[in-house]
């Protein structure tokens, strides 16, 4: 399931949504990203993710059906919002269910780590010296490139 | 061909998307088309002055700047992408 | 925080919680653990959580401080249920809350990993064929010794 | 003494707690008790017939089966534990 959207969601019901009425589920590993405060030394105001709307579910597609294939899974999710967020509120749930709970926290990393480097989003931050972009960091996509060797479960 | 621009690249060209008719005979890749760019006056030469920090996707899949282009094609220009969290 | 309770939890709630008004986190991974209905190959009609009153509260509380010293986290939260649950039900609630998404995933894995294999509740499983306790299992060993090692982040 | 049993040994010895108020001499450590259960009848026999497979803990800890007890000790006897998820 994946949802690129404005609005805030409510985890627990998308969380009881992914379950659904499966009761070979044991586990659910979610990941939450929430807008900091503190951008390196300056306060931020607030931070607008622009997308590219089309390209971002078509990308975050490819990434879930990735996870579906590597891993025993049950379902996935993906929430990722856009728009003006001020810190503290939510930008990215992610969440893997499966029958058994190693295999869910690998899918969950790998999920919010190839959405962090592949979907397209751009940060724009808000702080009392102006506006300014994000920039990518190398150590994402070292994270990216660590799941291309299989890692030890 | 369709040519869509985000973040930085979108503030430094003015557009967020436009329809370009008629290209010069000799823009045939993406590399061809940054070039180009170029030459389209300031806003365009800033953001394209440096070719490696963009980044590409042809009809909304990632792409390099050596792939050729089309005149149906959808082009997208922007930096490297922050999602996530 | 830690909660011991026979009664059901919100898992938004206690999220929400665990966050408070601290805008310096920018994640929080979280493991849901709910009953299966299949065990093995019985199907399962109810499971009975047994617990040592006040020794699981300790050795809960042993096991949080250690990822607290291990990882820069901001919160931890680590529910647990005892008495009767249904197929589906939710058991456990962990969640780890930080600046950064590698730690959460890495301190919530490892806080589910210990309460496994630690904490002192003895599940009774009801099936068809009659009541049966789960036995302990070697994977469940492993994973807490692979702690021992630090893992690559 | 307090003792305390929990799953199947609380199940095969019948009792879930009880106080007991004075041992025999020899009774000096975790091993000792044990061997002194067996001698207590069927339930009981049953329930510590293989040590190995029974976990102790002393006042609230984990404990290995050659460690001492004393008199105010809480003692319990249980199976390999399987909490989590």
């Amino acid at each position: 399931m994946i949802k690129i959207q404005q609005k805030n969601f409510d985890v627990k019901a998308e969380l009881e949504a992914l379950k659904g009425n499966n009761h070979s589920i044991g586990g659910i590993c979610s990941f939450i990203g929430l807008v900091r405060e503190m951008a390196e030394n300056k306060k931020l105001s607030a931070m607008t993710l622009e997308q590219y709307p089309g390209m971002t579910e078509k990308v975050i597609k490819k990434i879930e059906n990735e996870a579906l294939q590597r891993w025993s899974l049950h379902s996935t999710l993906i929430i990722h919002r856009f728009g003006r967020l001020k810190p503290g509120e939510q930008i990215v749930l992610v969440a893997a269910a499966s029958a058994h709970r190693e295999v869910t926290f690998e899918a969950c990393h790998f999920l919010i780590d190839f959405l962090k480097t592949r979907a397209p989003f751009w940060k724009l931050e808000e702080t009392q010296d102006g506006n300014s972009w994000v920039a990518a960091r190398d150590s994402d996509e070292t994270a990216v490139a660590n799941w291309k060797h299989p890692k030890q479960v | 061909m369709k040519i869509v621009y985000f973040a930085w690249v979108r503030e430094k060209t003015g557009i967020s998307e436009e329809v370009l008719e008629k290209l010069p005979d000799n823009v045939k890749t993406v590399a061809d088309l940054i070039e180009w760019q170029k030459l389209r006056g300031s806003g365009f030469t800033d953001a394209f002055s440096d070719p490696k920090i963009i980044r590409v996707a042809i009809n909304q899949e990632y792409s390099s700047q050596d792939h050729p282009i089309e005149a149906n094609d959808e082009i997208a220009f922007f930096p490297p992408v922050t999602g996530g969290r």
